[in-house]
């Protein structure tokens, strides 16, 4: 039993839980986004600063919720950098089928992403969590889509 | 377990003390009635929980249901024969069961809807409706569940009411002066929980209503908690209205009650229109039956009414008091053991509570002493329990939450405070 | 009857011609699944023909359901143990169930209500008053049962909207022409059974959806009748909200679905407020969730869902169409044997019909023929059918109706024509 | 079971169903009241004429329904002429509790009438028809207690 749990609680989850990185606001984001879980009461709170190329310069999050959301979120602006969009939606593919349990395919694939990403698939064996371990990455893409909240300024 | 005595404690309220083990509640034995209650989960015995959100079913419960189903079924009300009398018969019947158990005046006073929404969706859009204008006041109180919040918020965008809110202190109690402060000559209804799903306070009822009947103030009482955890008496505790949903009590799913007070069901209109509620409709004018029928339009949940029936004879045959007294036993055994974990905080302390311990945990999410808890086979519920704004007052995204049925028992308390324990193994 | 092809002609609806004999719908097997109809009556063989009131319940649907909450129960949506997300899983899978056995074309569309008149009401109440103005027009018809007549009513009496009623020809049919000459500029609605509850007739669907299409009227159809005796296709049939309860489709009480194409019911408000529908509350603002969500608020009766599960899958089984055959061969059979009856009637004579006969005679009132049939263990149901105006343009306070499912046989016809024999001997 | 039936549908109460007596309406009735019964769509439109001396000199009524109900409405017009109202009480309870199978003490009681309430007993096996059996009676006593909807003029 501790086993299974230790499977979703890895060492990795647990110190992107209790120190998310990137844990601020962005002035001069491009794009922002609120999440919100309302099962849990998750909230994220979500920055992305694209620049004229289409390169993610920085993510950054603020706000609350389990360890799972947390961390997906805190791991989720440390991989993103230095990424076009294209490459974002990529690593959600991989992440959403990695969580549900489908095959995910890899190749292409930032290596260090991937490997934050399996430590995140546990939840695979808790479905009710899997919403907590996206809910960044479902954040980001409605922030990606609207500029409408949060403008340059 | 003296096992020959069992069947004495296991009768009526009154006989309890003739019985050899006077203050023995055979929660054992009572257990054995709830078929869900023997299994596993995770290789560990199902401890159930979560009796604030659902409570499960008693195999008497279940039992009526299939009997009804595979003997008796027939739509009731409009039938010649003699199944859908047979069917009609026992249906009505549980309008006197009800009756009895809230031990209200008339049958008709009882009123089947689908459950504790839908009555109080009921009451916002029929008596409110025809009664209020705008600029007059409903005053609830901080705590309440949404259902208890978000009809009153439909019925003021609909005619302009003002919804006050009555604060409740830091211990989670709601203080009669603090209503009575609130109240103006615009106020026409108060409506609060018999007790709160968040944070257990029992609420002083019977001192609320007799403030509200002095003004001329209607009552309306969220009795989802009350009537699973404390004998109801809708008479002493002189409210208005009264509503609760079977599933609470032991009984099915998509059937509730509505009580209200003869003179004042009676001045409502109907709330949906059909079959069933009406006395004859023509293409210009319909006219409807006399409560509570007119507030029953269509097919009722037939086979879940008779459900709920035998729910309240199952509960009332143990006896509620006693069903009270062993939860609060129980609730008093959890305070002392969730207290004694380190950085768990218990959030409601009022001294008069029922059924329920939320509480929180220092380093660990709600969601995430949820997750653990069920890999140790203990069924909470992690969240805001459907009472936002209460959540929003206590600065809390989400509590975890223990809540108490007749058959928990001590040894699921333990298995409670054993996951707890591992929660902070891996968050301490 | 070969007992070893029967497994075969059992299977699904494709496969029938497979089968040994192959227009041999195996009745006698089917009615082996309903407990309820091996009972008597009276000393004779319960002969159950008040299906158009409500069905009975095969064994699959009575065990799922006690299945359910003997191993499954609790409550949905909002639980982070497993038991309360098994559940949860188990019932949205219902909706896609019903999806597949109506053809809607997203799951979305499928809202769970507490049955056919709730359906309605609730289109009237959140539909209707977002969408509509005084003067607006709804065209009903003429053969409508209370449910589809008197919320159009009560949205009539809150909103001013005007009700014209489409006429129904002597044989009682509702012709598309009838209908198009009501339709005017303010014409939004038209609402209208798919099959009437006293006369049988098949409505055009179809062709009605079509000419309101071409107007942008919106369509509602009641399809309490239509889903148990036809197979349905939302989306051939062309309506905008397609509704009905699961009892009279052997399924439970206390649950029923509002089909609503995606785009209207995403322009829809809420109708019940409470746990479930929300998004957020605050004391100053609430948003709700999305459709179907939205429309459910509270506890949903989660047990009764599972049941019309069950039921859908048992139907599916067999194949509606297959049913629809067989019910059709009943309809044939009883329409002879009832038309040799001297002085009686049959009340409806449209060349499609489905499931039922209405029937009056010459020196017995219905309510003396229900009685009569009921002590020979005939079934059948006397009065209004709530549809009180349609009697009224009939001409007649009651009738006598016998309705079919699939487990109805010769022999029940019979037992019928035998107990109609005895009413002549007693009132000829 | 035909025994059952005649129990129920005896000789007197399908010729008063067939051929109900007093079926009309009166024009001088100084008492009136609409009876319904909306499960099988009863019909009655009841007139009593009472004296001054509150003897009733006239009772008859129109409408339709089930033979049951017209028999008892029929019967009981025969019944109730030149009894008081005190008496027209007593016979009700008598047939009330002879309809739902309680003891009913006879004496006292005009003979005839009591056979004529005894005919309809027959309803009592059948719970369901007791309400035809007593509709008219209902409505006396509703016609007794108010003058509304028709007066004398
Ligand atoms: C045609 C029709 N519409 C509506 C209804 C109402 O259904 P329910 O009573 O299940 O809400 C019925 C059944 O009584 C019906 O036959
Ligand atoms: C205090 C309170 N009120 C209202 C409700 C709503 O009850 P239901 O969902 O059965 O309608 C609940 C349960 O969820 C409750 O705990």
């Amino acid at each position: 039993m501790t086993d299974d749990l230790r499977d979703l609680y890895q060492d990795l989850i647990l110190d992107h839980g209790k120190r998310p990185r990137n844990f601020r606001a962005i002035d001069n984001a491009n794009h922002h986004a609120l999440g919100h879980n309302p099962l849990c009461g998750d909230k994220i709170d979500l920055f992305v600063a694209v620049d004229e190329a289409g390169i993610i310069q920085d993510v950054a999050f603020q706000g609350s919720g389990c360890a799972i959301s947390v961390a997906s979120a805190s791991m989720m602006t440390e991989m993103l950098k230095g990424k076009t969009e294209a490459e974002a939606a990529k690593l959600f593919d991989y992440l959403h089928h990695s969580c549900t349990g489908k095959p995910a395919d890899e190749t292409g694939l930032d290596e260090d992403a991937v490997d934050r990403i399996k430590a995140l698939a546990g939840v695979r064996d808790y479905p009710i969590r899997v919403k907590c371990a996206t809910l960044a990455w479902h954040t980001l893409q409605s922030a990606l889509k609207s500029k409408a909240k949060v403008s340059t300024e | 377990m003296n096992e020959s005595a069992s069947p004495v404690c296991y009768a009526a309220e009154g006989e309890m003390f003739a019985c050899a083990a006077p203050t023995r509640f055979a929660v054992d034995q009572y257990r054995k009635d709830f078929p869900i209650l023997a299994q596993s989960i995770n290789g560990h015995p199902l401890a159930y929980l979560d009796n604030g959100a659902s409570a499960q079913k008693p195999r008497m419960v279940i039992e009526a249901m299939t009997r009804f189903m595979e003997n008796d079924y027939a739509n009731i009300h409009r039938g010649v024969y003699q199944l859908s009398q047979k069917a009609t018969d026992k249906y009505e019947a549980v309008r006197g069961i009800v009756r009895r158990f809230i031990n209200a005046e008339y049958e008709d006073e009882i009123v089947f809807t689908h459950g504790a929404t839908e009555s109080i969706n009921l009451v916002a859009q029929t008596w409110g409706r025809k009664f209020l204008n705008s600029g007059d006041e409903i005053i609830i109180t901080a705590l309440e569940h949404h259902a208890n919040i978000v009809p009153w918020q439909m019925l003021r965008e609909q005619i302009g009411i003002v919804l006050k809110i009555a604060p409740i202190t830091p211990q989670g109690e709601v203080r009669v002066e603090d209503i009575k402060a609130l109240i103006t000559p615009r106020t026409k209804l108060i409506g609060f929980a018999h007790v709160s799903n968040v944070l257990g306070t029992i609420l002083p009822v019977a001192d609320i209503c007799a403030i509200a009947r002095a003004s001329n103030i209607v009552t309306l009482v969220d009795g989802c908690q009350g009537i699973c955890h404390l004998p109801v008496d809708v008479r002493a505790l002189g409210c208005d209205f009264y509503v609760f949903s079977g599933h609470k009590l032991y009984g099915p799913n998509g059937i509730g009650i509505l009580y209200g007070r003869r003179d004042i069901l009676a001045s409502m209109p109907p709330y949906q229109g059909g079959g069933d509620m009406i006395e004859s409709v023509t293409f210009e004018k319909t006219t409807y039956k006399e409560a509570p029928h007119r507030f029953e339009a269509g097919t009722p949940p037939i086979t879940e009414t008779i459900g709920l029936g035998a729910a309240i004879e199952y509960v009332s045959t143990i006896g509620m008091a006693r069903i009270a007294r062993h939860e609060d036993e129980i609730l008093v055994y959890a305070s002392e053991k969730l207290s004694a974990i380190d950085g768990l905080k218990i959030i409601g302390t009022a001294p008069h509570k029922s059924g329920i311990v939320s509480f929180t945990m220092k380093d660990a999410h709600p969601h995430d002493i949820g997750t653990i808890l069920d890999k140790c086979g203990v069924a909470i519920r992690a969240g805001h329990h459907c009472a936002q704004p209460l959540m929003e007052h206590l600065g809390l995204a989400a509590t975890a939450r223990a809540s108490f049925g007749l058959y928990t028992m001590r040894e699921d308390i333990d298995a409670l405070v054993v996951g707890l324990e591992k929660v902070r193994e891996i968050f301490g």
